[in-house]
């Protein structure tokens, strides 16, 4: 099974060797490492089995942490292991040159020291100088909280340790030593699987999927291992250990016959020992801490720009799924993945790159490539601005080892602080791509509620690498996602919890389907909505498992089959390109412009075509004419102006028949106006009016002016007016220029306390939202008070109901220019209405005849296309 | 003069500026959107400072002095106010707007509070009454003087204008086996009747704002064609 | 003296609310399609993906006035709109005709940059009050739709009659218009003018229909809910009318 | 910080909103009382807002002129006259004649102007409108429209003929009947989107005030 390669797009067996999948014609070859067989590296066997690959890349995930947790040591050890002969001068070149990517060294010192194990019995000599001599310089160097790790590590780790079987140490050396001494491309292809984060390299086979795990777990032993230089191979036993100790626990898993299973089971157990041993010492996690914030912060990063893409799937699976069990089932559908394929690791090789760039490892990836003079892809550098700043960041740390001392217990306090407390929960955290989506979306909930969170004050105190995954700080919850998701209806009522405003991209809400789908952004596909990301499909179980009973499709997996559907469905039909109408000559606006341009100026030009004047009488007119004969003339009358100045050729016209008709009676008016220009309008009308009727101002009429806050202001001036207005406009002045009353203190409103003081109120509106709340705010204060509603033609539809209503809130109701022009005749006056009549008559003609070749033009074409269609 | 040529001469220019935009946008409709959105921001700021900012917090503060700041009715009706304002003018800055955002908090909630009672009380509760109509057919309409038969139908196409409109927004939907999401057949028939009354309605209406705007278009034309009118008679009676 | 009929209804509106949103926890509902925000969605795909500009006026209406309904649907369709575009070359414009609108637009577009971890792009002259009064306001709009880089015009908020003009300028720039408002009168001009317009209610639904959170979808199961109630009250108040109960 | 200070918003928004509400609801004094204080600040705050508005408005344009930007000129002219009218305005009184001289023959025929082409829009969106959606209620929404406009106009012939009188009464009742029932639908369903939407914000599930 482990010679043949399993095809990463047909998941068919190829024989070993072949370069291309003979069943779809994938390309294999370059994904395998070529374990080119070297004699200058020491216990290598002539034929390097493709495990060996697998065991290297967990073994540089090893060295990488180890590069976490002691991080000091990193400078030291190079020159060292130089000077033991662990290594080869190009050796120790390209390792420099691959610095900054800060996989290199120390994936080449681990296997290179354990390599040695096999040869020298117990005790590998080779292994001890070079491990003693930064051993020894160690203390001096590591601040004091690393070393109180470490000593507590130490006891901690230590009854545990037994020898055993070695070997895979060798492979790895020799897989590990292959890559390294073939030029580039190995190396960079190793290092994807070592220098991804976490959930990079989750979704490979065991040893991938197991590869975080392993150094995760494998972590604090490492640390441990160069403090306690005496036994310098008890960290390799001690983690050995450690896995043998769990593999009651990986009885859940179920026996594989495959070669790799062992392997699995020894490093989760690994893990299993690593995460007691972090749940029950904060500190133990700093290096942990370390390697998460690089995660966190890649991560973050990468979807600060991304956050659609990973919101949906993920809440959906979070809200839906919601807990422990779906984790679980999803973590072990994740192990069960890796049994299945045992060589699919190298086959899936660049996809991972793909499938990882959301978990930030196309940060590591880029200064892997820039290290090695390789050009960037330009996806790899899409991610976004923040996309580059995270491996430096992460190396900056490295290098500083004292500055980091107080701030990163601190970040491992925050990590942990999400952290579930059982171990079961923890794998979800090394799922691909998983930390990624748990950083950003429960971040989004956060900054949603406010970012409220303690990560923000946190921000302040961090650098800019370990702020970044603040971004998703609450989120810090990696695979603490699911124990938040079970933890949270527990503490908090189901609506209090519902009332955060997090942004759920549920698939099952249909018509959001669209905007929930995921945006690429990332790759030749960057910008797209609703591509189906890699890792889920890769992911995807291909045979039940022991779980299979749970195993019905959980709401991730529904909605990457719904959106599989979509995708497909979408290629059919084509995103249509906005249509430039703003290259077309505006031909049918300039033909209507024309046409009622010339429907208005000839009548008033020439005088034709004239029409006659409405001989109806609208049935609402006589009760309002009754009504306006009917005020008192000793109580004014209150006159809203609600309307814009862009009405007041309507408006004005239409209100001008009828304030003729109540200023012609005597009654004095005043004005108020509920918009800015309200007040300027109502002095030219009742200045216009009052000229004809010799009505002074001030004795005649008054303007109260502007009534400012809209509908709330109405409820102020309808419950005590004068509260509501304080000063008056255009105060009348008498002739020596002294103003003769203000607003309130003139004698027209000496009377007038509340609203029912007036004799009427008139609401000259044009909308209809104001006439509503005239209607309805102010009524319940007028008392007997008529209500009467001045509007524009097109506000009567919804104001007549409160007329004809059984119990009136309007009494009088006076719209559109034939009622204003039948009110002019009906009072012997003819206004402004009768002058706009023939303009308005001939527009209206000309507006009727083109909205009827309209409707006969479309629906012409209308038949014409669906008669064509048969046909064709 | 100035009101007698000079303003005119001005408005019929910018009308002429404005209506250009019948031809296609050009720079003449340009310059006249901008001097409007000029003239309109200065008249309204001037309004909202001579007639609410001052009269409701400038001239109590001068007319009471420090009584403003110790006197709890003032305290209350300016100094509050009067503190929430500054603290609304942090908004003109990103670095400091953070600190500004209790107004806006406090506008908000008032703003919503409006927005809840007065659709509860002043729509919701009205309007259903209002469609609480009686089938008796001896019920004669104040205003319109219907009554018998005549009324009841126009009481039942109200009605049901009204609640087939209201059915037609209804949001959830069932799904089907295959997964589609549809309504039943009942609720279609609703629905569609309610989309008959709504494209009725709108009708109306449009039908309404076309009336009205054509109103200010004739108005407008009329107040230039009597502007040249006057032009020429004053030049004509000047030569 | 208690407007007990007012705070039964005020209770029912509370009340489904919560039961819904936490009902939407367990069981999802689905809603009928909207085409014009699954438009939308797309337009503003097409729109990120060619660095255009997505403009989102909020209308005219104040905040302190029960106009502020649809400004606030704006605000939370604003809320998505701010993370989905924040990746474009050309950061979305919001207008608004209302000081304090304007400033929540602001103050809601930060908040979108910062969930993305994008609030160094954020800039405070994003949200823009165009004029103070409704007309200068639509007069403002010329100068953002016709610089020819804004091809989403998305229209949510309180607008009058000259909400037909906003949305025709967008139109004869050739732009995709989507636009709703609560007042009856501007929805029937925006039937005509838009070419994806937003009716009755609709305008409410935005935060649902484009997942600003469980409640938005919780909010449509209500009114749905409060929607049977009323007919089912007037239904039954008809009958009692009809047989002479007063009510 | 940040926790107490959200906390604060919300709960202020929350507060005044309910205080507002109740005041809808209730006849007690100290409702209506409180009711109306916080009524009057929030006049108050929205002519504050206005002024931060037009500090906006001068901004945007201001960076437009002195960035140079395309139509920079235009913005020249906005703040010319934004400046100019708002100073005559706030040293003369909106209501002195410069003011009014200002008001009566730039902005209201401006306005006017701007209101004169929403008449041909809506003609050209109304002929349009059946060959660009073409579904039966667009249809059924023109053909209403037509008819109502012949009810509501005059006919150049035959204006006093017995079908213009049918055509008059059938507007009549189509719009006061069948449009009325439309119409109260949508403003029902209106007030209940409202109202959801209102207790969102004060259920400080929506705060558009920030965090």
């Amino acid at each position: 099974m482990g010679e043949e390669i399993r095809c990463p797009m047909c998941s068919k067996l190829n024989p070993p060797g072949t370069e291309s999948c003979a069943f779809c014609g994938a390309r294999l070859k370059p994904l395998l490492a070529p374990a080119a067989p070297d004699e200058s590296s020491p216990g290598l066997s002539p034929s390097a089995p493709d495990r060996s690959e697998e065991e290297a890349a967990g073994e540089d995930w090893l060295a990488r942490m180890r590069t976490g947790a002691a991080q000091d040591d990193l400078e030291e050890d190079l020159p060292k292991k130089g000077e033991g002969g662990g290594a080869s001068p190009d050796w120790l070149g390209r390792l420099r040159e691959v610095g900054p990517a800060d996989e290199g060294p120390p994936a080449g010192e681990v296997p290179d020291w354990l390599g040695e194990q096999p040869e020298q019995a117990v005790a590998p000599a080779g292994a001890e100088p070079g491990d003693e001599e930064p051993g020894g310089a160690v203390p001096a160097q590591i601040p004091d909280w690393l070393s109180r790790v470490r000593e507590r590590q130490a006891q901690e780790v230590e009854p545990a340790w037994e020898p055993e079987p070695e070997g895979e140490p060798s492979e790895v050396d020799e897989g590990w030593l292959a890559r390294i001494r073939d030029s580039g491309e190995p190396v960079g292809e190793g290092l994807p699987s070592s220098g991804g984060p976490a959930g990079a390299a989750a979704p490979e086979v065991e040893g991938e999927a197991q590869g975080p795990t392993l150094d995760w777990g494998d972590l604090t032993p490492s640390g441990e291992r160069e403090a306690a230089e005496a036994a310098s191979v008890d960290s390799g036993l001690s983690w050995r250990e450690d896995s043998g100790a769990d593999t009651g626990w990986l009885e859940e898993v179920p026996p594989d016959g495959e070669p790799g299973t062992p392997k699995t089971a020894r490093k989760q157990g690994v893990q299993e020992g690593w995460l007691s041993e972090l749940e029950a010492t904060a500190d133990e996690s700093e290096g942990l801490a370390d390697r998460r914030a690089a995660d966190k912060g890649a991560a973050a990063k990468w979807l600060g720009n991304a956050e659609i893409v990973v919101e949906k799937p993920f809440t959906a699976n979070e809200d839906e799924i919601g807990g422990p069990e779906a984790a679980e089932a999803e973590w072990l559908k994740e192990l069960e993945r890796g049994t299945d394929e045992p060589s699919s690791r190298q086959d899936q090789e660049p996809a991972r790159v793909w499938e990882t760039a959301g978990e930030g490892s196309l940060d590591w990836l880029a200064e892997y490539d820039a290290s090695i003079g390789r050009p960037q892809p330009e996806e790899v550098e899409e991610p976004g601005p923040a996309g580059d700043e995270g491996a430096p960041g992460w190396l900056s740390e490295i290098n500083a080892p004292g500055g980091q001392g107080p701030s990163l217990p601190e970040e491992a306090r925050t990590a942990q602080f999400e952290e579930p407390s059982e171990p079961i929960p923890e794998p979800p955290e090394e799922l691909p791509h998983v930390p990624a989506l748990v950083f950003k979306q429960p971040g989004q909930a956060a900054s949603a509620q406010g970012q409220d969170f303690d990560l923000d004050s946190i921000e302040g105190e961090l650098p800019d690498w370990l702020g970044e995954p603040k971004a998703g700080g609450t989120g810090g919850e990696a695979g603490g996602g699911q124990a938040g998701a079970d933890l949270a209806p527990a503490t908090l009522p189901a609506w209090l919890e519902a009332m955060r405003p997090i942004s759920t991209f549920r698939s099952v809400v249909d018509v959001a389907e669209e905007q929930e789908a995921t945006l690429e952004s990332a790759g030749p596909l960057a910008g797209l909505r609703g591509v189906l990301m890699a890792e889920p499909v890769v992911a995807m179980p291909r045979a039940p498992t022991i779980g299979a009973a749970k195993l019905e499709v959980t709401e991730r997996q529904y909605a990457q089959a719904e959106l599989l559907h979509q995708i497909v469905e979408e290629e059919e039909r084509e995103l249509s390109t906005p249509d430039k109408r703003r290259l077309r000559l505006p031909m049918l606006r300039w033909v209507v412009s024309a046409v009622m341009l010339l429907a208005v100026i000839l009548p008033i030009t020439v005088g034709t075509p004239s029409f006659s004047l409405p001989t109806q009488v609208s049935r609402d007119l006589l009760p309002l004419m009754g009504l306006v004969n009917d005020l008192p003339v000793d109580r004014p009358s209150l006159i809203i102006f609600d309307f814009d100045p862009g009405y007041s050729g309507e408006m004005d016209t239409v209100a001008g028949a009828f304030l003729d008709q109540v200023m012609g009676r005597g009654v004095p008016v005043v004005s108020l106006s509920t918009r800015p220009s309200g007040p300027a309008l109502a002095v030219n009308l009742l200045n216009r009016i009052a000229a004809r009727h010799g009505v002074s101002p001030g004795t005649g009429y008054l303007h109260l002016g502007y009534l400012s806050g809209g509908p709330a202001a109405v409820q102020i001036f309808s419950a005590s007016p004068r509260d509501a207005v304080h000063k008056g406009f255009d105060i009348p002045e008498a002739p020596d220029g002294e103003e003769t009353c203000g607003g309130w203190d003139c004698p027209i409103l000496s009377g007038v306390q509340r609203l029912s003081d007036f004799g009427m109120v008139a609401v000259i509106s044009s909308g209809t939202e104001n006439a509503r709340v005239w209607a309805e705010q102010a009524h319940p204060f007028m008392g007997q008070v008529p209500l009467v509603m001045v509007l524009s033609a097109g506000a009567e539809p919804l104001i007549r109901p409160y007329y004809e209503a059984l119990q009136p809130q309007v009494n009088g109701i006076l719209s559109g220019l034939p009622a204003a022009v039948a009110y002019e005749q009906a009072n012997l006056s003819p206004g402004e209405a009768h002058s706009r009549w023939n303009p308005f008559g001939a527009a209206l003609a000309a507006t009727e005849a083109m909205l009827a070749a309209g409707v006969i033009y479309g629906l012409a074409r209308w038949l014409l296309r669906t008669g064509r269609l048969p046909r064709e | 003069m100035l009101e007698g040529v000079i303003g005119p001469i001005l408005a019929a220019l910018l009308t002429i500026m404005m209506l250009s935009y019948i031809i296609g946008d050009n720079p003449f409709f340009r310059l006249a959107c901008y001097i409007f959105i000029g003239v309109a921001s200065g008249y309204a700021g001037a309004m909202a400072w001579h007639q609410v900012l001052w009269p409701g917090i400038g001239e109590p503060v001068l007319e009471h002095g420090l009584a403003t700041f110790t006197d709890p009715t003032l305290i209350v009706t300016v100094f509050v106010p009067l503190v929430l304002i500054l603290l609304m003018l942090f908004k003109l800055s990103a670095a400091t707007a953070p600190y500004g955002t209790l107004p806006l908090a406090l506008m908000v909630g008032i703003g919503a509070g409006v927005l809840v009672g007065g659709a509860i009380t002043g729509t919701l509760i009205p309007q259903s009454l209002a469609a609480m109509a009686t089938l008796d057919p001896r019920v004669t309409a104040p205003q319109t003087g219907e009554t018998g038969l005549e009324r009841v139908i126009n009481v039942i196409i109200l009605l049901a204008g009204t609640l087939s409109t209201l059915m037609y927004f209804r949001f959830t939907v069932t799904r089907a086996a295959s997964g589609e999401t549809r309504r039943s057949r009942m609720m279609s028939l609703i629905a569609g009747g309610g989309g008959f009354f709504i494209a009725l309605t709108f009708g109306v209406m449009y039908a309404g704002a076309v009336a009205a705007s054509v109103i200010v278009l004739s108005e407008r034309v009329q107040f230039l064609a009597e502007f040249f009118v006057n032009m020429l008679s004053r030049l004509t009676g000047a030569g | 003296m208690i407007d007990l009929r007012g705070l039964v209804i005020l209770g029912i509106f509370i009340t489904s609310l919560l039961a819904y949103t936490g009902y939407r926890r367990r069981r999802t509902i689905a809603f009928r399609k909207m085409r014009g925000f699954e438009e939308l969605g797309r337009a503003i795909e097409r729109a990120v993906e060619a660095g255009e500009r997505v403009h989102l006026s909020l209308g005219t209406g104040s905040v302190i006035g029960s106009d502020s309904g649809p400004a606030l649907a704006g605000l939370a369709v604003l809320s998505r709109m701010a993370t989905a575009t924040s990746m474009s070359d050309k950061p979305s414009v919001i207008t608004a005709g209302d000081g304090a609108m304007m400033v929540l637009a602001q103050d809601r577009l930060r908040t979108g940059y910062q969930q993305v971890g994008e609030s160094t792009r954020f800039q405070l002259t994003a949200g823009r009050m165009l004029g103070p009064t409704p007309f200068s306001y639509v007069a403002g709009l010329p100068a953002i739709l016709g610089t020819g880089d804004v091809t989403v015009h998305v229209m949510i908020g309180s607008f009058g009659a000259e909400a037909a003009l906003a949305a025709d300028f967008g139109e004869r720039n050739g732009v995709f218009v989507l636009a709703g408002t609560d007042d009856v009168q501007a929805q029937s001009l925006l039937y005509a003018t838009a070419t994806h317009p937003l009716i009755g209610e609709e305008v409410f639904a935005g935060g649902a229909y484009l997942n600003a959170g469980p409640l938005h979808q919780a909010s449509l199961s209500t009114q749905d809910l409060v929607r049977f109630l009323i007919v089912a009250a007037i239904l039954l108040g008809t009958l009692l009318r009809t047989f002479g109960v007063s009510l | 910080m940040k926790l107490g200070t959200y906390l604060i918003w919300a709960a202020v928004a929350v507060a005044a909103g309910i205080i507002v509400l109740l005041g809808y609801f209730t006849n007690l004094d100290v409702f209506i009382g409180l009711r109306l204080v916080l009524l009057r600040w929030a006049t108050l705050l929205a002519a504050a807002g206005l002024g931060i508005g037009l500090v906006n408005l001068a901004s945007v344009h201001l960076a437009k002129v002195s960035d140079q930007e395309p139509g920079w000129p235009y913005s020249g002219v906005l703040i010319v006259f934004l400046t100019f009218t708002l100073a005559l305005g706030l040293f003369f009184g909106p209501d002195s004649p410069w003011t009014l001289f200002v008001f009566n023959f730039i902005h209201l025929p401006l306005e006017s102007s701007l209101m004169a082409l929403l008449a041909i829009a809506l003609v050209v969106a109304g002929v349009r409108l059946v060959g660009r959606r073409r579904d039966v209620l667009s249809l059924a929404f023109l053909l209403t429209a037509i008819l109502i406009l012949l009810g509501t106009g005059p006919w150049p012939v035959a204006s006093d003929s017995g079908l213009h009188t049918a055509i008059t009464d059938l507007r009549a009742w189509v719009a006061q009947v069948w449009a009325a029932g439309g119409a109260r639908g949508i403003l029902l369903g209106v007030a209940i989107g409202a109202v959801v939407t209102g207790l969102r914000v004060l259920m400080a599930a929506d705060r558009p005030y920030g965090s």
